[in-house]
């Protein structure tokens, strides 16, 4: 007994389930739903000169309102109208959150302990935050629904002007590094991180996370004011909880991959403490934390844009940015002869 | 036939599960520290109800969030008069929402009228909705808005609202 | 510009259209004009600097007659500002049309539609007509605000 | 981008920064704190038994037909007049304070209620009997402290416990 | 594809985020708006017909239900019309209580105003901060009279309370709170790229246009028509106050919240200015204050609460017809009363700013963009009750 106990905890610690299951993936997603919706009613009622949500746990200033909230949803009605194409509206909810959360598998969290290593695990990365878009805009048709079909067209105009750029900001760090592995360029940035190195390229990539993951002032897809809820006006119930979190997720593990590329991932730590991944992966899910965190502050603060004025800024500013910035990376490769 | 039967035995199982106590509980709490009311202004009282959620009542505190869609929200406030082109609109947001569904019913207009008692183009609420909780005054003050809040959590969670029946 | 002043300028402009002009101090003026003429003199209105309409009312008085009120003033020369200039028509009872004066005026668009609605006024010329604006599509009957339209009522005693 | 519009949007998060990191709310906590009105607050009413002459004059100028003169029980005899006093149905009351303006004995009074709800329509009407028992007692779980709002220079409002 | 086939028909409320209590009926074509039509109605509660089965003095709070963020500019506008009828003019000091509670509530009708548009647009904090700095105000005027918005405060022949005590320090207080809040406004919301951006050159109403449409208040001025009837057909204490009229020249969106910002900084002016000019005197017309008797006269002057004469109940206006005009939040309110000299008016025809600005729905929306729906919807601050009536 003992030993099979002890047996399963081992197998838990593997990195091929430890990652998928607990860190980066499901438990911790889990927990930072949970933590992130209410941090995100919170610091926008502070702003606003109010509490947020307090009742439901007082002493700790309604922490788990979500849990609430998610109750409520998991005790809804789901409703399924009549005119929706049912395979394709049940479908996208669940493959839509799954690919927001299938990067994860990807992401390394110390120099030794990932559950998957390639060359090209950039691409990979980049390529599967891609596909969930395709759902959103599955999801407006499916929905049968007008607003969401101008959601969805939001999306998937969106789309095609954030991702070249945003492809473009990324590589230009994997050109900088001589790189596509993740594990690479993060151990590349003991020294200087790649922020500093290359800001161009941090800052058109962080507005563009911003902007991919619909946070303010890039809210466009589901501009509440305009058309509702966007291709999530139909959802009811969980699978309204699902298409919600699906957003998050994705913000999440691009944040993820923002503190790989630009923030030093699990650096600086010294090298002795690189042995076990707890201290890499708290330093890692830190520095993420902190994006997010901004992500959500930032809707205290702004309107938000038309999507011409958005497609204007993928374009027309983030574009021109992205491909300097990939030569800036390619000036500093030169000079210095590689990182 | 098999299938059918088989559903119908589904369905009454979840009943069965949802109603036992524990998660029935769990449940009720959920229910009631998350009340989305719909956005859906029938009236001159939405002017207070958007009191009620701003600084100085702040409705939020009580879990009380206006949300979006009607799909995702369960508590529709009748915000004053319910004329009879907008009464057609409340029946209709009613039967979108998703179950378990509260009505409330703000102002004197929404109860029988108020001032407007008599005009020719007003319907009451209670005529066409089940209104559970009733707010007086023309319009209440967003301290009415929180009391009705919570009367109707301690409704929910004495399980006098909500039901399950399949 | 003094009241007086603007009375016999406005007398002298619509001299030949036999409107009766009366004033009501400090800056009321009416013009009472038949139903035929109410475009010629409103075109007339309007080139004296009246540019707009303010409100437009119908009067019911059963069986006798309806009479349509035009508000106008002026936006652009401030000086007749100050002035309402009460346009004013007699319809028969069982004719309650006239013509729709939202060529001269644009800002009557929405005032007319509504007399009609609530009143029953046609005001020919105009788009909408037959169309609802503030009661509901399926509402029918007499027009509300008409005097045989009752409305319930309660005395002080319950 | 411009330097003006970077400094603008500088100014925008400066701005939101300090307000989440300084500590100026407005909410008045509210069903452990309740709001003291200023005198004279329009609220539900109160209703003197003995010094109301009966004359009808708050149920004349009601505007809601919210104010109605009922048949007395107690006082009425068969066969003779009935005597009339006023009740009041909340579910029409406007709170306009017409009624107690205009009664000549000041036999109805405001008072500084206003935050009842109920469960039917029913309840909410109060004929003579009932208006004289007084005004309804909203439900708190625990004693609200009495609070009173004080406008300030800084942060708008804030408040104050009453003795 | 033809035209037609392109063209999507979106109906946008009643239930809609944005919408607000009426529908609107949007032909678009890709993201561009062909045509809009308002479809008005939802709110309609017959003021009109109900004021001529109610009595004089009941219709005072039934005027004031329709536009229920600025009560006081229809109170006032439908006692002027009893005035005029009556041949009586209130004494100096409650003219003053008027404008004082008018410019009060003009505040905060604007920062109601503001902050609709505000989450119109997205910012939610715009509109969190608009109505919490309303709420100074609203506890101001609650303080004056009794209630929080629905004040009917000014009755025929004067108001009915009297200046509470320390109530001017009071609203020196909240205005200096206001002005100082003034700079976090610009820095986080107007002047906010994002706002500009989605408010600059958006819905530009010409002014042509705005005088051919015959539009009122704010969107009346920000499109350079220097027209407040506060300086027209002064009434109140106005003629005795030294404020200016706020106009912009371009007329669109931006154009339309900025005068209202600045009306804000002109009322804070005015606030000053009447406090200071304050007359002492009665505050009912003396002919009113001898029908009540010696008893209640006592208990209004311990008071300060004025008590109704017994004839108010009653109140019967001579025959005539009156037209009365007053500067609301929003624009221009007109009464236009005809009484035969009965207790209730013959015909009262009420006609709301929101109404008159109803035909810019029309005219604003062609050839925009799906997302200016409801930036210029906010930046008209249309409130449908008070159009429906």
């Amino acid at each position: 007994m003992q030993d099979l106990l002890s047996f399963l905890i081992s197998l838990l610690f593997r990195p091929c389930i430890f990652i998928p299951l607990i860190f980066p993936g499901l438990t911790v997603i889990f927990i930072m739903l949970l933590m992130i919706i209410w941090l995100e009613r919170k610091i926008a009622a502070k702003v606003q000169l109010r509490y947020g949500p307090l009742y439901v746990f007082k002493p700790l200033g309604g922490v788990i309102q979500t849990v609430a909230d998610l109750l409520k949803d998991l005790f809804q009605e789901p409703i399924i109208p009549k005119t929706v194409d049912k395979i394709a509206f049940l479908l996208t909810p669940i493959m839509l959150f799954g690919l927001a959360y299938l990067p994860t598998v990807v992401i390394p969290v110390s120099p030794t302990f990932y559950a998957f290593r390639s060359d090209l695990s950039l691409l990979l990365l980049l390529t599967l935050t891609t596909l969930a878009p395709i759902f959103t805009v599955l999801m407006g048709w499916a929905s049968n629904n007008k607003f969401s079909l101008i959601g969805g067209l939001r999306e998937g105009y969106l789309v095609i002007s954030y991702e070249i750029p945003m492809f473009l900001s990324a590589l230009s760090m994997a050109v900088l590094y001589g790189s596509l592995d993740l594990v690479d360029i993060a151990e590349a940035q003991k020294g200087i991180w790649g922020l500093f190195l290359n800001p161009v390229a941090g800052i058109s990539m962080l507005v563009l996370i911003y902007m991919s993951t619909g946070k303010f002032p890039f809210e466009i897809p589901e501009a509440e004011s305009e058309i509702v809820a966007g291709a999530y006006t139909e959802y009811s119930g969980i699978m309204y909880g699902l298409v919600m979190g699906a957003s998050y997720v994705k913000l999440y593990v691009l944040s993820l991959v923002y503190a790989i590329l630009f923030l030093g991932g699990w650096n600086p730590l010294p090298a002795s403490m690189m042995d076990n991944p707890l201290l890499p992966g708290a330093m890692l899910f830190a520095k993420a934390f902190i994006l997010i965190a901004i992500g959500v502050f930032l809707r205290a603060v702004y309107p938000r844009f038309r999507i011409d004025q958005a497609m204007n800024i993928g374009w027309k500013m983030a574009l021109p940015f992205s491909i300097l910035a990939i030569f800036i990376s390619l000036g500093i490769v030169t000079i210095t002869g590689g990182m | 036939m098999w299938v059918a039967n088989l559903d119908k035995a589904a369905k009454k199982a979840a009943a069965w599960l949802i109603n036992k106590t524990p998660i029935r509980n769990i449940r009720d709490w959920g229910i009631a520290f998350s009340l989305w009311p719909v956005h859906f202004t029938t009236s001159c009282c939405g002017a207070e109800f958007a009191a009620a959620v701003a600084p100085k009542f702040d409705a939020e505190r009580f879990g009380f969030l206006p949300f979006i869609g009607i799909r995702q929200c369960n508590v529709l406030f009748i915000e004053g008069t319910l004329s009879k082109k907008m009464g057609e609109a409340a029946k209709w947001v009613y039967e979108q929402m998703p179950e378990p569904k509260f009505v409330v019913a703000m102002g004197a207009c929404g109860i029988d009228g108020g001032i407007f008692w008599n005009s020719y183009n007003i319907v009451r609420p209670k005529d066409i909705l089940p209104v559970s909780v009733f707010v007086p005054g023309c319009p209440p003050r967003p301290e009415g808005i929180a009391q009705a809040i919570i009367m109707l959590q301690r409704k929910i969670r004495k399980g006098e609202l909500v039901k399950y029946e399949f | 510009m003094n009241f007086e002043e603007l009375k016999s300028r406005i007398e002298e402009g619509l001299r030949e259209l036999s409107a009766e002009i009366s004033g009501k101090e400090p800056n009321v003026i009416n013009i009472n004009v038949s139903r035929d003429k109410i475009v010629e003199v409103a075109k007339k209105l309007k080139a004296l600097g009246f540019d707009h309409v303010k409100a437009v009312t119908a009067i019911d008085y059963p069986n006798e007659r309806f009479e349509v009120v035009y508000i106008a003033s002026s936006y652009s020369n401030l000086d007749l500002a100050f002035f309402l200039i009460n346009l004013r028509t007699d319809l028969p009872y069982n004719d309650p049309t006239t013509p729709s004066l939202i060529e001269v005026w644009p800002s009557a668009f929405y005032q007319e539609h509504e007399e009609h609605d609530l009143m029953g006024i046609v005001f020919e010329g105009h788009p909408r007509m037959g169309e609802r604006l503030l009661l509901p599509e399926s509402y029918e009957g007499l027009p509300p605000l008409r005097k045989e339209f009752k409305i319930k009522t309660e005395g002080i005693n319950a | 981008m411009s330097v003006d519009k970077t400094i603008r949007h500088v100014k925008a998060l400066a701005t939101g920064i300090k307000y989440l990191v300084s500590s100026k709310r407005m909410t008045l906590m509210y069903p452990d704190e309740i709001e003291e009105f200023p005198d004279g607050y329009r609220g539900m009413i109160k209703y003197n038994w003995d010094t109301c002459i009966k004359c009808g004059l708050c149920a004349m100028v009601c505007p809601a037909d919210a104010m109605k003169m009922y048949i007395s029980k107690e006082e009425s005899e068969e066969g003779k007049k009935p005597v009339r006093r006023p009740g009041i149905n909340y579910a029409r009351c406007v709170f306009c304070g017409f009624c107690v303006a205009i009664c000549p004995t000041n036999s109805l009074k405001f008072t500084k209620v206003h935050d009842v709800v109920y469960n039917t329509l029913e309840e909410q009407v109060y004929p003579p009997e009932k208006f004289r028992e007084g005004v309804p007692k909203p439900q708190y779980k625990k004693k609200p402290k009495k609070m009173r709002a004080i406008l300030d220079e800084e942060r708008g409002l804030r408040y104050e416990p009453v003795e | 594809m033809s035209l037609e086939e392109r063209e999507l028909e979106v109906l946008i409320g009643p239930q809609h985020p944005a919408s607000g209590h009426m529908r609107m009926i949007a032909k678009i074509d890709g993201d561009i708006v062909v045509e809009l039509r308002p479809n008005i109605g939802y709110v309609h509660r017959s003021v009109e017909k109900l004021a001529e089965a109610k009595k004089f003095l009941q219709i005072i709070p039934l005027v004031e239900r329709p536009s229920l963020a600025d009560t006081t500019a229809n109170n006032l506008a439908y006692v002027m019309a009893l005035e005029k009828l009556l041949g009586l003019e209130a004494p100096p000091r409650a003219q003053y209580l008027r404008t004082l509670l008018a410019e009060i509530n003009r505040i905060h009708s604007h920062l109601y105003g503001l902050g609709i548009h505000g989450v119109m647009i997205g910012s939610s904090t715009a509109y969190m901060w608009c109505f919490g700095d309303r709420e100074p105000f609203i506890e101001l005027a609650q303080e004056l009279t009794g209630a929080r918005l629905s004040y009917s405060y000014i009755i025929p022949g004067g108001v009915r309370r009297e200046l509470p005590s320390r109530f001017t320090e009071k609203v020196e207080k909240a205005l200096r709170y206001m002005e100082n809040r003034m700079k976090d406004y610009f820095n986080l919301y107007l002047n906010n790229p994002v706002t500009r951006a989605r408010l600059e050159g958006v819905g530009v109403l010409s002014k042509e246009d705005a005088i051919r449409l015959g539009v009122a208040g704010p969107n009346l001025r920000a499109s350079g028509v220097p027209y407040d009837v506060r300086k027209v057909e002064p009434y109140a204490a106005y003629p005795d106050i030294d404020f200016d009229i706020i106009t912009e020249k371009v007329g669109d969106a931006f154009a339309r919240v900025m005068v209202r910002v600045k009306e804000i900084q002109e009322s804070i002016r005015i606030i000053r200015q009447v406090l200071k000019k304050m007359p002492e005197g009665p505050i009912l017309h003396e002919k009113y204050i001898k029908a009540i008797s010696p008893k209640m006269r006592e208990y209004m002057k311990e008071t300060g609460e004025v008590k109704f004469p017994g004839i108010f109940a009653n109140l019967r206006i001579p025959a005539g017809e009156a037209i009365s005009r007053v500067e609301g939040g929003r624009g221009e309110v007109i009464f236009h009363i005809i009484s035969d000299g009965k207790m209730s008016p013959y015909r009262m025809r009420m006609v709301t700013p929101s109404f008159r600005n109803v035909i810019l729905f029309e005219h604003l929306n062609r050839g925009v963009r799906v997302a200016d729906i409801p930036a210029i919807y906010g930046s008209l601050d249309y409130f449908p009750p008070e159009a429906d009536r």
